[in-house]
């Protein structure tokens, strides 16, 4: 499957804009309950990206997502960006895959790419991490497939579950610090992970319904 | 942006703090074809277990100060508080390999783990033998019964003291992991922040604490502790975190340990011995024998203010670990024999 | 009272720090009648020049930190910013003399001089021969002309390791006089600050530097420097502090120098190596050439932020002077020979 | 000569107590020009002096006074301390000489601590310290005497010409500190050993009044 021009790396480009235009709200959230650095880590992995999509301007889709995985991994090695290379590089392996195309593709690209982001992050659903807002892009888009719903429509199914999760973080406990006597900083915050995927899917959406 | 450092480009923090190293200690230091790859300037020592370390910066002297003789032998430097990568970690692997396996010793954070995890499983491939020893010596981190997912803070020296001490003296990779263990099964830490800290890149402080206010069992990068209340006394600050320590393992009447008490960064070391003045007071009254102690900064987050207590509890093979010399440009024990208290060196 | 301080009631800051740094270093340091009075444990040694020092607390390891083998032999501790009394620094002077005279090594402070010049009267009275070298390293303190109204920051720290070099080889005090004076004459420092501190029993900042200033030439205590102004990149307040110590001197192209950068209290470690790295660069490229590099806290101001540079212009006996070994529980230098290179120590 | 139970001892406890009672005030002034610790300092002399005080009710003038400066040369050792307990020092023996009492004792004590406190410190009239307060004080005095005024009177004199000194050297530059570039940050501010002086004179003098 070629990445068509407004396709594939279009998406990819959008996600990466909108990523890293939100480093300052992606700090913030990540520093209520962790150390204040996604928006940092997720600038850096969008610039790792964008130079990939520059210099892979034909390239089919397998291997334009590989690409992409391997230069986050180099360029932005913190957990968030392991894990979104991690995903990149596994969903890369399922669209070389023959299969339907479409939807259905890229619901089994997400599907794959949350199965090897929680076999190497560990998280479960429910942990309050990007693997929340993974499980309900998953779910969403299998409904969509499903269901037939063109591509574009899929992508805002998407986009308003992956918000709808992220919300639902705000009010789940982080899983360290123990936080016994005092209500915790995070608590009322969503996942700073989870709100970065939201805002790459809202981006790509909006950017698909042009 | 009221960012009070002596820095440069943000974003060139880490390499040009690395230069910076990397000129001054020419003669213990190199770096590798990455020049966020440091190993010792006699890296490898054929027939040595390496150790390897890393994570993210903003923490000297962990992790790059503690490459040095006694110590780690490479260390893979990652962003500010941002793990290094895969690629990194093995670079350093294969830099300090001296035919005898490599030790992976680092700080419980997920970035890390699973990088390193990632480089573990290449140098496998490679032919070289990997074992891997965590620090989660943070008993704020996450409660009893779920140890594995407690997160490494300034105790990391005393494992960095044993491991590299007993691969200096020739043992296998699965001596060296032996003690690493036993150290590690003892050793507990609790810290208190008093300030924030801010990001180069960021700008920002990561969190809010107000003048006044204490935050008990912060993390290191500032992730939450178990309670946050109005700035007490040194004593009851030391009584706090000696609660949770001395419970968490339990530390019993009649154990000897070695104390570590770690400034942050902007806390003065005459305020890190005041608070162990008041640890050993309570360590003595607990039945609980100081043997040997560490007062400084062993491991930093940037400017914050606040500091650490860790508790090691100590065997005759481990205190020997934590007597013999070590030397980095950053961390120097002669070791416990002190030849000129028999008349000059 | 918004002060961020791990300490329990301010006016017991200095006791309780040296109870604690006693405790701490059991082998190393012992306390004289007063408990304001500190020596080494094995003082006095017979037949060796004493070196004592002396001043206000604060600073660590400025006075208290530099006495170990190698370097000073005893100190007189003030309270925070205050001299000792003239009492205290007899104590000192009597507890650590070996019969071969005694050193007064110490900044130049009124209060101070006065109370060590004070001494100096009435251990000479008592048969104890002394004599007095200041650190009077600060170029901003006073303009050139006027150098003996120079303050002393961070440079002692090379003071004492070249005075406690020489009087460690035995050496008379005249000898170790000459070799002090040597590198106090060639010794010039510059520091910027970047906030203030505070002092316990104050419990205020000394004065106000808003966020996004500096100023450059401050003094360790917050006297005021030469130019207050926004905050500045790194290199360029290497520029600044470097154009004012070299013509100071000056230091000439050909010149050799020991580089000391000293961090004021909360500037972290890594801030000091990117500022060392400027400093190098712009040595390299006015012709003088970096023999020797201290890089880390010497003298500190609480927790204030901010760092000086110092320089020591080197001749091959201050050089070597420099390389010996010295050991206190806060300054440790192995020496520049390495056995460990030659396979192993 | 006895001191009086309201003569010398009364005047160096209300003195004292003034002088610790403006602790934050000498702090902040010290702090501009230099460390910011001459009210910690003097509280630290005013405790030691009142501790003399309560020790030696019924001391001659001169024993007084010289305990005085002894206890203020071990407790409050910092420059303005060792200054202050050498003027007592020296002032001691001036009151021990066979002389006319009074105003004429007074201002024989001061002058023979302004040399003493000259001596020791090495700081010349317009060096902005504590000195320049002592000279208006010891020309004040003088002239009190030659004119016959009561003790009274010439203490309201003498504070008088402390308080105009002190503010005089808001005006003058302190000797540390090249300040070439900016204005001074003490600049417009008084000379903070010299404010204590005039803080312990007008209390002594208003104690005086009564
Ligand atoms: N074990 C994990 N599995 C999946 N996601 C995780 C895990 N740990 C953290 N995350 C996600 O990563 C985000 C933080 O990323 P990042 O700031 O890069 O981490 P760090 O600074 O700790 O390296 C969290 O908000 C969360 O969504
Ligand atoms: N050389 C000197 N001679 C006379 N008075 C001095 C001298 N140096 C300082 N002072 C006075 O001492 C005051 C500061 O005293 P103090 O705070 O005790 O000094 P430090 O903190 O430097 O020891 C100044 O305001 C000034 O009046
Ligand atoms: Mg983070
Ligand atoms: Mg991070
Ligand atoms: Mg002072
Ligand atoms: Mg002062």
């Amino acid at each position: 499957m070629r990445a068509a021009s407004t396709g594939l790396a279009g998406f990819l480009e959008v996600a990466a804009d909108a990523v890293a235009s939100s480093t300052a709200e992606l700090n913030r959230l990540d520093g209520f309950a962790g150390d204040g650095d996604l928006g940092i880590t997720m600038a850096a992995a969008a610039r790792a990206l964008k130079e990939v999509l520059a210099a892979n301007e034909k390239a089919e889709s397998e291997a334009l997502l590989a690409a992409c995985g391997a230069a986050i991994a180099r360029h932005a090695p913190s957990t968030s960006g392991t894990l979104v290379a991690t995903g990149f590089l596994r969903a890369a392996k399922v669209v070389g895959e023959p299969g339907g195309g479409g939807v259905e593709t890229l619901a089994g690209a997400f599907q794959a790419a949350q199965e090897a982001i929680q076999a190497r992050g560990k998280a479960a659903v429910g942990d309050r991490t990007i693997v929340d807002g993974l499980q309900a892009v998953c779910t969403s888009l299998q409904g969509s497939s499903s269901a037939g719903l063109s591509l574009t429509e899929a992508l805002r199914a998407a986009a308003q579950a992956a918000v709808a999760a992220t919300d639902a973080t705000a009010a789940m406990e982080p899983r360290i610090g123990r936080a016994s006597w005092v209500p915790d900083r995070a608590k009322g915050h969503p996942d700073a992970g989870c709100a970065m995927l939201a805002i790459a899917l809202r981006a790509v959406a909006d950017g698909a319904g042009d | 942006m009221p960012m009070q450092k002596i820095i440069n480009d943000p974003n060139a923090f880490v390499d040009e703090m690395l230069e910076g190293v990397l000129l001054a200690h020419p003669e213990d230091l190199r770096r590798a074809q990455d020049p966020r790859v440091v190993v010792r300037a006699d890296a490898p020592r054929p027939g040595k277990v390496g150790i390897v370390t890393g994570g993210g910066s903003g923490h000297l002297p962990v992790f790059l100060g503690y490459v040095g003789y006694g110590l780690a032998d490479g260390v893979a430097v990652g962003n500010v508080f941002a793990s290094p990568s895969s690629e990194q970690i093995l670079e350093a692997t294969r830099e300090v390999h001296g035919g005898a396996g490599v030790l992976y010793l680092y700080g419980n954070y997920s970035g890390d783990v699973m990088n390193f995890d990632l480089s573990a499983e290449l140098a496998e491939a490679e032919g070289i033998e990997v074992a891997t020893v965590l620090a989660a010596d943070d008993v704020a981190s996450a409660p009893r019964g779920s140890e594995a997912r407690r997160r490494g803070i300034a105790g990391i020296a005393l494992l960095y003291k044993v491991a590299g001490a007993r691969a200096e003296e020739g043992a296998s990779l699965a001596e060296v992991v032996a003690a690493t263990n036993a150290a590690a099964s003892g050793l507990r830490s609790m810290g208190v922040a008093l300030s924030p800290c801010v990001l180069p890149a960021a700008g920002q402080p990561t969190f809010d604490l107000p003048k006044g206010e204490m935050e008990i069992g912060m993390g290191i990068h500032g992730e939450p502790g178990v309670r946050r209340g109005a700035l007490e006394p040194a004593e009851r600050i030391a009584e706090q975190l000696l609660a949770h320590i001395i419970e968490d393992l339990p530390y019993r009447r009649g154990d000897e340990v070695a104390v570590l008490v770690n400034g942050l960064g902007a806390t003065p070391k005459e305020e890190l011995y005041i608070l162990f003045r008041s640890v050993r007071e309570i360590l003595a009254s607990s039945g609980i024998a100081v043997r040997r102690t560490w007062v400084g900064e062993y491991a930093t987050s940037l400017e914050m203010a606040g500091a650490s207590v860790s508790l090691l509890r100590l065997d005759d093979e481990l205190a020997e670990l934590l007597d013999a010399p070590c030397e980095s440009p950053f961390v120097i024990r002669r070791g416990a024999q002190r030849p000129r208290k028999e008349g000059g060196r």
